[in-house]
């Protein structure tokens, strides 16, 4: 019997061999059969060379990150044999290019999985060009796991349609069915059941489709076709966009850099159509700078970056909180220190986003741990920004900011803007009075007036100041702002959602997280419950301010408890004790660069419930 | 001057920048009285030394805003951390002291967010030419509609007297006590390199001249750079008011021609022992905000963010 | 009876009153006297005018910090009349310019103070110049206190002597003597004893000294003068300065920036002399780059910044730490966020520093308390930095970096400058190996060598890399080199001393700090001890890595715990809580950007002790 | 070539830069081989795209350290990140490869803890007229003695094909889909505005002309700024070997006078179609470090730290 809508799919290769796309375009095609996807790629520092892949997971059930565990593995050099092979389960496969790599049995070192040589390059180059190597093999994919070719034929025409015209696009469709072909012509003789059938069938309307016979020889995974879900496919990063966006982001400034510069590019391609202005600005300063600018002059403002681009905004973002001008930061992990691994994940950069810049003063710092957390929680950073009028911080990282997920469409009609204390007109014009924008207020929040606004003059200082904004430097003034800066985030955090559980209420392990390893656990959490061992997980989302007494409320009760993040000394483990004045001793960390698998966070969990 | 007050409907809360655009790069709004002297000092006095020109140079800007008659709450004037930095507390429109080196870039977001508001930036030539250099070059060459006014007393005022770009070679400060050795910076000569469309240089103690500079600049659209020769009577003892007494001659008077790049630049690098004030180049480029479709409307700070549609983008993840 | 070398002196104006200068002078004479002095001033963020005031502590014990309590004062203008004669202990007196404040016995509302009105101006123009109002005042300071009139000429002779000349000299004599005659023959007539002198009285060799008689009516308070102690009198900046220079630094970049300019001041003023080179230059960016590019090249290289420059700095930092370049870097803290209070004190930057740039690294964190440790420990960070191979921050504030104190001279000669791993010539050339900057070695540190040495060719790399520099992505480097670098803190921790405990072994209340507030904690033990209540102090001078075990202790074994620090949240605190899990309940905080002051961190803890 | 080797005593461990002065800015270590490529040519192989210019720049940088017999071990080269940054870890000599934008002051650093060093810089366009915009301006005016190469492929290529400060007008790219609207920097103009003594423009494909703009760049006594196109194959599709062709054309063949700088800056800022390559300027001027007297004997690295006497200073504060 084959396993059918569960698979784990990887393609391998050197960067520059247009494996993402190739892979996304699977991932794509699979959502659009009703299944839910998720891809994520791991690429070196460089533009062409070193090893590059890209996992598509797939499952009947959502299913939440890559898993370490392979079913098919396209492998475009020996390199990626090398690296992945050990990683297929029993009854997978590899596809790979017979003409120029000689694979046997031995060098894959295992004879409980298939190997499927397919002539790629040769095949691509007669529908019309090597470039459609990785098409071949998406064909040969399909072909393999009996899936739907003309919903993929779909996608080659969503995908290179609009901009490169129909040529292309039917060189594609050529390349993917030449590589259907050749697998099911080579490698579906006989099904597990009964025997399969051959090539794709040419149709009455011009399309074709496989001919209804079963997949692989001895290849132990099926996909299927469902039924539609409406579901939306993207990425972190895009996510975020899109939760600007809708939030009415009408500036953004940025200066690229890996894994934030996509969130640059998103913004840049919409600027147009959602009337936005979208700087790609001299350097990180400028951005963070230009981002107050325009939140003084009374617009939605965002930048985005990473650690080595936060660190040169940290300046500016204590400006924003002196001058009690919203914006929001996001800060996209990658492993340092310095340039460190530009194109990798990690989540070393917690305990400097929440102390960065001189002097103590209230900031928000969210960590969305899922592509529907991206959005929401930049929608709701928007929000925090403008009624506290402080900077929040979008924390997020290369594996959640670069990792696809297919999702519910976004139920984004309605969803409430809230902008704070913005003073109207009439009100300003009419009060009489100095406008005092730093006005002393019970929840720490002054009336907020813009330029060009009549009667709401003042300058912002990023001095210390007194209520209408003079520098001042009087012991009384100094504390009194100082209380009121502060009592901004007493007051938000009334309103901050305190961090959820996921699983049973009763558990024999509860793990603790914050940001992306939240796939992983989630998936994690189903191979403990098969196991028997119950597992619930506490989200920690918004990370200051701290949410201490649910945290603390947690560990206390908890059988076990275990924490589990991208860094080598805990940094969550440090806030647990510097907040709660407890010790979370267990731990699952990972800092090597990689995100965690769902195979790994169980093992380890495993053991530690036995040992 | 009473007049008819335009409203854009706006989001719910806030509004503002009900300017429009008349004659090249100079906003006015049309509902209000005319702008005074009086109407735009606040209660604060400037706490610069006696003898400081940046007091001449405050003055100066606070007549051009009067004479141009420029409504001070569609103005917003930025600065950087300084002397003279100190000067947006001492004018009453929007006022944003930011950090140092670091105005520009603030000014720009307040400019693209709301192009119908007057953009002033004032910064010392510490804040300006030093720290702020890379901000500097790269919005002269955007071409904004905002005048910089930068004060240039050769010195660092704020923090006791240390050199700066563009003192003096062999100038003896705190930080080079046996004389500076770097090449001062020549700022009109970079503005006018680096794509500035108005590159002028006044005095702060020849304040007609400065007057008719600040008010061209300031009606010009693009980005202006008025550089303004300032003595700091506590921590310059080089270029004294008696030094620039014999050292200056304005441009005018040398029959120069404002449109001829490479005159402007050979004047600007002029070896002579006197140094020019006056217009030294003007252009006329389109400015960065005109080339910007979406800004051809309104502002970005009108536009309804209540429940933006993202629909059609969501799309594009199907 | 009067006080006799227990004295708090105050002159308090405007700035650009010169009142900086005048203190000084007054205190190192006093210290020239054989008296312990310490001088702090605090002044606001602007060239002229503004509250400027200046303190000098005098005492015959060692004495550590201003007080809150004066003695006398010099009040330039009313202002200073308000806000400080409520300071006054009862037999103190205000010195004034009665030719401009007209001030009666209500004005100051309270008849226990002398008032002492002084023609300043008037006796200062008869001497040659308005300029030198100070030095009446300081003439009127002797001659009320009875001290020594030539010992202060000779301070006149030391500071206006070499630049200034002759003419300059005999001027500022001649106002100070008309200062003190002016004072001895109005409100010297009796004392408290017996009936006292008049006027100085000229000597045979031309000088002149008070006659003999005795200080101010009624003045509570005497100044005599003792054997001289050979100390020196400097400030915390300028025994950094020292110490820089001592420890062998020969490249020094900075961009100006309160409190830190003064490092930058002395260190281009010894330039010359000890063959160093010092830049201003563009930005803080640079200035961190710079001394990374010089100590790469094996030199000794330091950079000094507050808050602000620091925040550029930060990624700067964190390259410091990847190519594991030694630097020191000076961070005197002044209040924030962002501009600030930019001539004010705090310690807000704690967490900022220990946390700042990308991902975790190892960096040292050394937070001198005084003008002695700030000489000693700048030599040790320059040891540290270089052994280790990692930044050394040594963290200090305005009121430690811009405080003057008379101290024993520091016995410098021999002191060991350990240059760590550097690799010699010889045996570079000699091993035939490719050379590995990035060696991994037990103690984590590799032998360096610098370009210019044969053999030694590598290139360091912002990026993750092998043991030879070169860029690497792999999991197994990455984890040795986080590792590695980690393992250099573990071994610097073995050599890194103790926390030391001040005061009795078993005390009522055990003291916890770091940095500056150690001289008003130490005068504050004294007061304590009068009442009765023995208090001891630990103070905490390395930051990082952390002595959570001897704090524990501490704390664990203490009757009671207070911490004292500059800052609203207890950063201090926030560290015991994290790496002891422990938490201190008392504290005393201050955060209006002033120092502390002896008096009321000895109230603080009474009342608690009472409480 | 064998010789004498010169030995400067110094402080115990670690000792270095044995090197002498000859010939203007050129330093040459005396007891060694002969510079070779292969000597010169690491274990490691670059990783550039099929058809990037930074291959060919890489090889002419070594040809000339080969030609000019240039000691690797008295040599040092700085990058910033970016593709061309990479640079230092193909040539075997010191080399380091900073941050984004900083390199400038790093090589700074070294070169004035140790002037006997032959310094480089190697930057990407993005990394010297971008971000590190400030470093440039600031390190031109002060003529270090030191050799900056600029592989301007006039876009951002590791961060994958963003506009760069010198991409044309109308360059589409991730972050200017509409196209720029920047007036792009002129590098060579704007060294000449900034006191830059020797400014010269290369190309990757024209690599006879190129090794001879570097070698005398690296001869030049003081601050060599060459600008050099360099096709990037991926993500510049405007300037392309073949655009080149078309456009390019060499001074020299023009009877350019390098010492004339307003010629200079007007064949630097003609705007004719045509670009031209070459020298545009070069000048005698001191250099820093030969305006520091404390650098006139031994460089700072040989000093003797282990027990410096600061008795004299302390006498100060007695
Ligand atoms: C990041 C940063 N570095 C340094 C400073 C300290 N600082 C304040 S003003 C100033 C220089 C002032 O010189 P200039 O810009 O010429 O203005 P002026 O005082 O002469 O008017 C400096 C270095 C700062 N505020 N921020
Ligand atoms: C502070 C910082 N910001 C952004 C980046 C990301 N980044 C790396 S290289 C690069 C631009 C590369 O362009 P260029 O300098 O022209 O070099 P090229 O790749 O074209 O050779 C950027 C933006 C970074 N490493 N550091
Ligand atoms: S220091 Fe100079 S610039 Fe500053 S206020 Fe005084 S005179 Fe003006
Ligand atoms: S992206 Fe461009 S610059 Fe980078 S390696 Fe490829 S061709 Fe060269
Ligand atoms: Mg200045
Ligand atoms: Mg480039």
């Amino acid at each position: 019997m084959k396993v059918v809508n569960d698979f784990s799919w990887k393609i391998a290769g050197v960067a520059g061999d247009g494996i993402l796309n190739a892979g996304l375009m699977l991932a794509r095609c699979c959502m659009r059969g009703g299944l839910n996807v998720f891809a994520s790629a791991e690429y070196p520092s460089l533009i062409r060379g070193g090893h590059n892949h890209l996992d598509v997971r797939v499952s009947e059930k959502p299913t939440y990150s890559h898993t370490k565990h392979l079913s098919l593995l396209v492998a475009l050099n020996m390199d990626s044999v090398r690296k992945h092979a050990k990683k297929l389960l029993p009854g997978g496969g590899i596809i790979y290019d017979g003409d120029q790599l000689k694979l046997m049995e031995q060098d894959v070192g295992r004879s409980d999985i298939k190997l499927y040589p397919v002539p790629l390059l040769a095949l691509a180059e007669q529908a019309g060009g090597k470039i459609m190597r990785n098409v071949v093999a998406m064909g040969a994919t399909i072909g393999l796991t009996g899936f739907d070719i003309e919903l993929f034929n779909e996608i080659l025409r969503f995908n290179f349609g609009g901009k490169k015209g129909e040529a292309v696009v039917q060189a594609n469709i050529l390349a993917a069915r030449f590589g259907c072909d050749y697998i099911r012509e080579h490698y579906c003789r006989s099904g597990d059941d009964k025997p399969g059938g051959y090539k794709s069938v040419d149709n009455i309307d011009g399309r074709y489709s496989i001919d209804g016979g079963h997949p692989g020889d001895g290849f132990g995974f099926r996909l299927e076709r469902r039924e539609g879900n409406g579901h939306i496919f993207l990425s972190g990063n895009e996510a975020i966009v899109a939760g600007a966006i809708k939030a009415g982001c009408k500036f953004f400034a940025a200066y690229p850099m890996t894994p934030a510069s996509s969130i640059l590019h998103g913004m840049a391609a919409n600027e147009k159509a959602f009337d936005m202005v979208v700087k790609h600005t001299e350097d990180e300063i400028a951005a963070i700078n230009m981002a107050i600018g325009a939140s003084f002059a009374g617009v939605r403002a965002m930048t985005a970056t990473s650690g080595g681009g936060f660190a040169l905004m940290a300046e500016g973002f204590g400006l924003a909180a002196q001058t009690e001008t919203p914006i929001v930061v996001v800060e996209a992990q990658r492993p340092g220190p310095a340039t460190g691994m530009a194109t990798h994940s990690g989540q070393g950069d917690l305990r400097f986003v929440l102390h960065a810049s001189t002097d103590e003063f209230p900031r928000i710092v969210i960590a969305p741990g899922d592509v529907t957390d991206c959005f929401f929680k930049t929608v709701h950073a928007f929000n925090l920004a403008e009624k506290y009028q402080l900077p929040v911080v979008v924390m997020t990282d290369k594996y959640l900011g670069e990792s696809y997920a297919s999702v519910e469409e976004f139920g984004h009609r309605g969803l409430k803007m809230e902008r704070g204390k913005f003073i109207p007109d009439g009100e300003l014009a009419n009060n009489g009075h100095e406008y005092r924008r730093y006005k002393i207020t019970e929840d720490g929040v002054s009336p907020r007036a813009v330029p060009g606004q009549k009667g709401g003059m003042h300058t912002a200082s990023s001095y210390e100041h007194d209520e209408e904004g003079f520098e001042r430097e009087e012991e009384e003034t100094r504390i009194a702002m100082h209380h009121k800066r502060f009592r901004k985030l007493e007051t938000a955090s009334k309103e901050i959602p305190e961090p959820e559980i996921y699983g049973p209420a009763k558990a024999d392990v509860t793990i603790l997280s914050w940001g992306s390893p939240k796939g992983p656990i989630k998936e994690a959490m189903k191979l403990l419950q098969k196991d028997g061992i119950a597992a619930n997980y506490l989200q920690i989302m918004y990370l200051s301010p701290f949410p201490a007494k649910k945290v603390a409320e947690t560990i206390k009760k908890a059988k076990r408890c275990v924490i589990v993040e991208s860094n080598m000394t805990s940094m969550l483990n440090s806030l647990v004790r510097e907040h709660c004045l407890l010790d979370v001793r267990d731990k699952v960390l990972r800092y090597d660069g990689r995100p965690f698998n769902p195979e790994d966070i169980y093992q380890s969990i495993k053991a530690m419930v036995a040992g | 001057m009473d007049g008819k007050e335009f409203k854009v409907p706006m989001n719910g809360n806030g509004s503002n920048g009900n300017g429009v655009e008349v004659s090249h790069g100079l906003k006015v709004l049309q509902d209000r009285k005319k702008t005074t002297m009086a109407g735009l000092t606040p209660k604060e006095l400037p706490t610069w030394c006696g003898g400081c020109g940046d007091f001449n140079i405050l003055f100066t800007i606070k007549n051009t805003l009067v004479e141009l008659d420029i409504d001070p709450a569609s103005t917003a004037i930025f600065s950087g951390i300084g002397c003279g930095s100190k000067t947006p507390h001492f004018i009453k429109t929007y006022g944003f002291e930011g950090l140092h080196g670091r105005s520009l870039p603030v000014a720009t977001g307040t400019l693209l967010a709301n192009h119908h508001l007057n953009v002033i930036v004032v910064t010392g030539d510490g804040d300006g030419y030093g720290i702020g250099g890379n901000h500097l070059i790269h919005t002269m060459r955007r071409n904004f509609n905002m005048t910089h006014i930068i004060q240039n007393n050769e010195v660092y005022g704020l923090t006791k007297g240390q050199y700066s770009p563009t003192s003096p070679a062999g100038f003896r400060s705190p930080s080079t006590p046996q004389g500076a050795i770097d090449t001062p910076v020549n700022p009109i000569s970079l503005a006018i390199t680096m794509g500035a469309t108005y590159v002028a240089r006044g005095y702060a103690y020849e304040v007609k001249h400065l007057q008719k500079l600040l008010a061209d600049g300031i009606r010009h659209k693009g980005y202006a750079l008025i550089d303004v020769f300032q003595p700091c009577s506590t921590y310059n003892k080089i270029n004294t008011i008696a030094w620039y007494k014999e050292h200056l001659y304005k441009l005018e008077d040398s029959g120069h021609d404002p449109a001829d790049k490479m005159l402007a630049l050979s004047k600007a690098m002029g070896d002579g022992d006197k140094l020019p004030i006056g217009l030294f180049y003007r252009e006329n480029r389109p400015t960065y905000e005109d080339s910007m479709p979406q800004l051809n409307g309104v502002p970005l700070v009108k536009k309804d963010i209540s429940d933006i549609d993202i629909t059609p983008m969501l799309q594009r993840f199907k």
